[in-house]
């Protein structure tokens, strides 16, 4: 739905540039302007997730390799900002080719400050940018604290710089999926699931972390590896909470889009359906209000709502996180004790297996009014008579963007694997990462049990 | 001379020390540990698996005392840390035979209090 | 305030509907899309109160009971959210009955997307939300540490469905306390008395936490239970003090609205006052300056400002923070150590007694310039010519909505104390909320001392 | 380029007034309302600085001290706000004396409620305070651990009230060095040069904390003192990037400004590539990539660009981040191995040092295209044309900066240690500023080794 | 009766602590602890700067015994805390004179299991 | 064998450490710990509210040595931690019968070197 959205931006920018340009003050220039606040505003909130990932990450896992994942999130943002600008940008909105990828536009070469259009591209890309990031930082959870600093920071350059470009390029950026009609409208698939099917092919790679699963009698037991600071995982969920008003009301990319509001009304309502009911949930299966699974309840609403945050009603919304909180319980239950999956954040529940289902969502709870309100089209759903040609259009990117994602990661890693190598040895996921592959540790001074 | 270590509920310090402060018993050493004895631990749960807490929070005494004062302690401790429930903790005793305060250089019993 | 401006709103954007939808651009237009944006930011930081709030109880209160306090701040906005938008949005701006509640508007039931005044509400919803939910997080501070779970998460829920509402009808949404003409422009009263003073019977009907206060030799000695992390208790202060720029310059609901320089002003100057206040006066007092004193000092600030915000001039404003400042320390003393109740984070005397004392100072400080720059009307307090009508006002609204949510407390704890039970017990106290309530641990790994 | 914005601001605001007053809606009235809301949303992120800083700050050094030096960077906002509200608003900014300082507009007494000008003048204020408040508190973490808290209050307040303001004026307010045609557009020796070097002469006047440089055999061998917290560190590096977005798109003071979006692009790769560079930079030197010098490095991309911003393009923003990544590796070691100044947060090397790279860069890479675009002029660097002159302004302004501020710091300094004294004593500093300066503890029942 | 002390390596004790129950040794007290021994430390830089870390991370076990379960006990810590490399740690053996269970007062060999 | 426990203010720990290695002791312990002794500890205040801390912070050294070095050791303790001001410490020296070296399998003298 953002390619359109660009379009007529940039149309209606060219419109309006001559007065721009003249020092004028016209109501089209102002509205240029709102949109352009608007857009950037929600840009910085989008950034700011890095921080909530950094937090939650951390938190969810242990204290020795606490300085790691903090290095980890700080880097993808910095090389994926770098490689999102040499090359990510160009194949994600540069000039069609089959539908399948961009072609123009590297080194951000259409950012020309002189013209409307220009501008535009600048402010624009700040705002794609900070997506690219929060996809390749989705995938360090799942991978979280065995995975080589080295294999981790060229794998997260790959997939800011081709992997992901190439899904938001077949959804946003004028390719085949975005053609069929496929709404995805602020990215539960293309950023989310992206992310979180990613973590899933390196969870799959790396093995699951010493000590997880103890072969004892030829039974497999599960065993609990709890995180170290539940505060600052809180803080995450609630820095990413905050931040994702930013991405889905930001992803009309204009201020002066009337359905600003609503979208704002249907994340959180998702977003809070989905941790009452993962609470609820997780009290009646373990006896107790899990906090870890209440907070990716919450983000697991987040994911969901995401696709369809513009064209459906709060009430759907709410629905919507209901099922996502339950769901991404089963999930994390699922990865870990059924497929034996080690995937110490519940990234790949929450980011994948939530971003698949909100995707499919849409199919169902699309609703006219509210799609249209917000200028993505009439479009209904199928409770919304609408049919099934929606879900299946859905159901069609949802499948795609899993099999492009798992084959371009399998190749990826399995590169890395063959040269740098992907994991850390014995002991040194012993000992720690910290100490091993930064030479320091997260909390000097504090007494930490580390017999973990 | 005596060297008493005991192992008590976290929550009992406090009024340990009550009763060895009532005892003239003023010198402790404490630190943290964690135990494992009859009482059997607990389960918590972290994301839907089970943990088996069997190292339970327990505080660690240390106290060196003269030979009179060796009872006069461990009733102390006892008085202070017994609620009758498993868990209690132990004390243990082992003989002491040379103390030094650092401060004066003073060695033996007097060095002790 | 906040009733004239919705209904000048909608009044205003029925006029540009016509224009809107048939995609022209014009000034009208615009001023809808600025006010629009400009709620959405400020709702958004106030969202983020949440995490300031949850990092300022859990920093405050100790180790032991950290996944516990996260957990309640966490599931109060979700299930505030949740309550708001089926019941609490309707009690308080609903079809006015009586003055005293509001009766329809249920399930956001009027918020149509195709109709200007359905977007508006859609997003003044959103930003009322976060109010609705601060006022619920407050008490949780006050009854820190040894609440039961299922306990809290019934009164939240009814004090964002009902108790909140009520209060809020009163005086934003048509009701007697704004008829009569009070001045709450951001809530001092409404959001953070309302908190205030549930937490205060919360604190009393709990009782102290245990070793808090003990009786030796027919006195009653007061002791201190520290906080375990000011760091993020200091952090959750920044978030807040961020946070509460939305508060307040977003109150106007309008960012065309000339004063919300004015507001952002006299916000800042007061929480500054009060920090340094609350230093200077703990200094005094306790022969050093100290630390959490100083925080709740800024919060003070914040909160005695609340009320006057866009009434006041700037200098006024330092003042009432001055003053608030050494009142919170007061404040904070007298009910620990006159009244023996046991308040951990010191929300009783911040957003109880702050928040009355920032109501009441609007009758005296009020300026008509500067009220009416924000379109709040001619009104002068007694310093400025205004007699002594405004401060009756005032303080009718601080007594009101003192008894309104004293007996609804009082009701609402007493059968909760019936029916699931009010308070953990002792060895649960005595071991932690976390790992009774949770099954957790907040630092895994760390080394703590429990023996409190 | 501030004043002239300024002056440009109020030129036009008088003109809408009258509109403005009248109700009406217009397009330039809008078009104030979209300024003034960018400027303050700007604002609250820089605010929002203030936390970064105190993560920073507090992560980097040791448990023993982090409630001073929570309470420093509380405090110095606070004190710093009614400095500035009081004084250093109407040195900066007020009517020009000789070109070396302002004279008027003390209290704001500018700020009249009834007039556009007045209005701006109020949101202007709180645009500037933040700033202020910012150059305070870099000073904080250069001197951090030894400083006497009665110590630090007093320098904070002078800093913000005088120190800065003089080179503000210079530079923003009408001085002598903007009518030279320095261009620091969003201060990088405004802001970040005057913090950096008053922590260089605080540093040198404190000398070492005890055990950082130990003389052996005639030797003098450094040792490393390592922070305790580097996920609140970590965390508030992120803080410190999200708000710089407000710090250098928001220091256009206009929304309606074209440029903002080029603005927050240059800053954020200018930030990636410092972080980059400096990781690999640490790598090399190390043998490890280093966490605290890539959260500096991004820290020193992020204040090199501060001045160019506006004026450079997005690929020159690049070259100057990752120049700026390994200077302040160099800068850092340099300080510390070379002339044994012990700089705890390396504040000297991130905010002076590179603070000062950034404003000659602008020498180098000022491009007339991006500086038009943003209103600030014709200028291009040596790179581009413009031959030698702008770098010659701007190695002015970098000398000049730094000739006032360690003149007026070595007095102020000299004048505190012979009055109430700059330094704790010895023991206060083995135990622990938070005990003996406040006493309390930060983290409460931790097991903590406080052995250093 | 007597006192082992052992010092093990952290990411042992698991190992440790099932051998022990192999051998039904079921209560110990553990606490964490730094240490300094043949294994030589290694180095950290922070900022640039070396930090030499001679303090390593160990784990301090305090197992009170009746005098026929020392050798087992020993044997036990050994099986599980070898790895043959440096810093595999040390056991010490003290002699216990008394010991007392707190819940009950019981005291001497019958207290200590 | 002697098994040495001393109790030294935190800061002290480095020249205790250094004094230790000249006299050629390298094998040492460490733990943290809260001492209440003769340093009657300090009033700190939370929000207005005494807190009489009267546990400080200590660390605690177990040093496993040879007969023959009891007395260097000791020795090079209190010229590591002595300031002469209340709260150096105290050391306690107790006998040790048996040391064993894990990974070696070790026993007694040659074991504790
Ligand atoms: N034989 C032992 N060796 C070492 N520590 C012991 C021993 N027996 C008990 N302890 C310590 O004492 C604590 C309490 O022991 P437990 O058997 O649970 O108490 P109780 O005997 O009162 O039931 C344990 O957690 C452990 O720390
Ligand atoms: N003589 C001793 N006194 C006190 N502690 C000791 C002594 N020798 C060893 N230790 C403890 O045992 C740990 C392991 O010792 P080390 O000599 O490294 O092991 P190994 O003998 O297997 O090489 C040390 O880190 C220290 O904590
Ligand atoms: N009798 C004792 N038993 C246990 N620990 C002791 C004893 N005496 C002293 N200590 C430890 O030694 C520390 C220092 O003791 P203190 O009496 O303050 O020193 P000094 O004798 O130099 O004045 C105490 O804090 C405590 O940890």
């Amino acid at each position: 739905m953002k390619t359109l959205k660009v379009i007529g931006m940039v149309f209606f920018a060219l419109l309006v540039a001559a007065g721009a340009f003249a020092n004028e003050i016209n109501a089209a220039q102002n509205a240029v302007s709102i949109d352009t606040v608007w857009m950037l505003i929600a840009a910085f909130l989008v950034f700011f997730m890095q921080a909530g990932f950094a937090m939650v990450e951390a938190g969810f896992t242990r204290a020795k390799n606490a300085s790691n994942i903090l290095m980890k999130n700080l880097m993808d943002f910095a090389m994926g900002s770098l490689a999102y600008w040499a090359v990510g940008f160009a194949l994600m909105f540069g000039k069609d080719l089959w539908g399948f990828i961009g072609t123009s536009g590297f080194f951000l070469s259409g950012g020309d400050p002189f013209t409307a259009e220009g501008l535009w591209q600048l402010a624009f890309w700040m705002f794609q940018v900070v997506f690219a990031a929060t996809a390749a930082t989705i995938v360090s959870g799942a991978m979280a604290e065995r995975t080589k600093f080295i294999a981790y920071l060229l794998y997260s350059a790959v997939i800011s710089a081709v992997i992901y470009p190439v899904v938001g390029h077949w959804i946003w950026g004028g390719g085949w999926l975005g053609n069929l009609g496929m709404v995805d409208f602020a990215g539960s698939t293309v950023v989310h699931s992206v992310g979180g099917w990613a973590g899933l092919v390196g969870a799959i790679m790396l093995g699951p972390r010493m000590g997880k699963y103890v072969e004892a009698g030829g039974m497999r037991k599960v065993r609990a590896i709890p995180g170290h600071n539940l505060p600052i995982a809180a803080l995450g969920v609630f820095i990413l909470w905050f931040a994702w008003f930013g991405f889905n009301a930001g992803s009309t990319t204009s201020g002066t889009n009337p359905s600003i509001g609503t979208i704002a009304v249907t994340t959180n309502l998702s977003a809070a359906a989905g941790a009452f009911t993962s609470m609820i949930y997780s009290w009646i299966r373990f006896k107790k209000p899990d906090p870890s699974m209440s907070l990716n309840g919450a983000l697991a609403g987040l994911v969901a709502i995401t696709a369809g945050c513009a064209a459906v009603s709060p009430t759907s919304a709410v629905i919507i996180g209901l099922v996502s909180g339950v769901l991404v319980v089963l999930a994390v239950q699922f990865f870990d004790k059924v497929l034996y999956i080690d995937d110490p954040v519940g990234a790949v529940s929450v980011h994948g297996v939530c971003g698949a289902f909100g995707t499919l969502m849409v199919g169902l709870f699309a609703q006219a009014e509210y799609a249209e309100s917000a200028g993505i089209g009439t479009i209904n759903g199928l409770f919304y008579g609408g049919g099934w040609s929606l879900l299946g259009v859905q159901a069609t990117g949802v499948g795609a963007t899993f099999v492009w994602v798992s084959i371009a990661c399998l190749g990826l890693f399995s590169l890395i694997r063959k040269t740098v190598g992907l994991r850390v040895d014995k002991d040194e996921e012993l000992r720690g990462l910290d100490i091993e592959e930064h030479g320091v540790e997260a909390y000097n001074g504090f007494q930490i049990f580390t017999t973990q | 001379m005596k060297l008493i270590i005991a192992y008590i509920q976290p929550h009992r310090l406090n009024d340990v020390k009550q009763e060895l402060y009532k005892e003239e018993v003023f010198k402790i050493s404490v630190t943290n540990a964690l135990g494992c004895g009859q009482q059997r631990g607990y389960h918590e749960s972290y994301r839907g698996v089970d943990i088996e807490v069997n190292l339970l929070k327990k505080v660690r005494l240390e106290i060196a005392v003269n030979e009179d004062f060796v009872e006069r302690t461990v009733e102390a401790i006892i008085r202070g840390a017994r609620s009758g429930k498993i868990g209690d903790g132990k004390i243990f005793v082992i003989d002491l035979p040379e103390c030094i305060r650092i401060r004066s250089g003073e060695r033996g019993g007097v060095a002790i209090g």
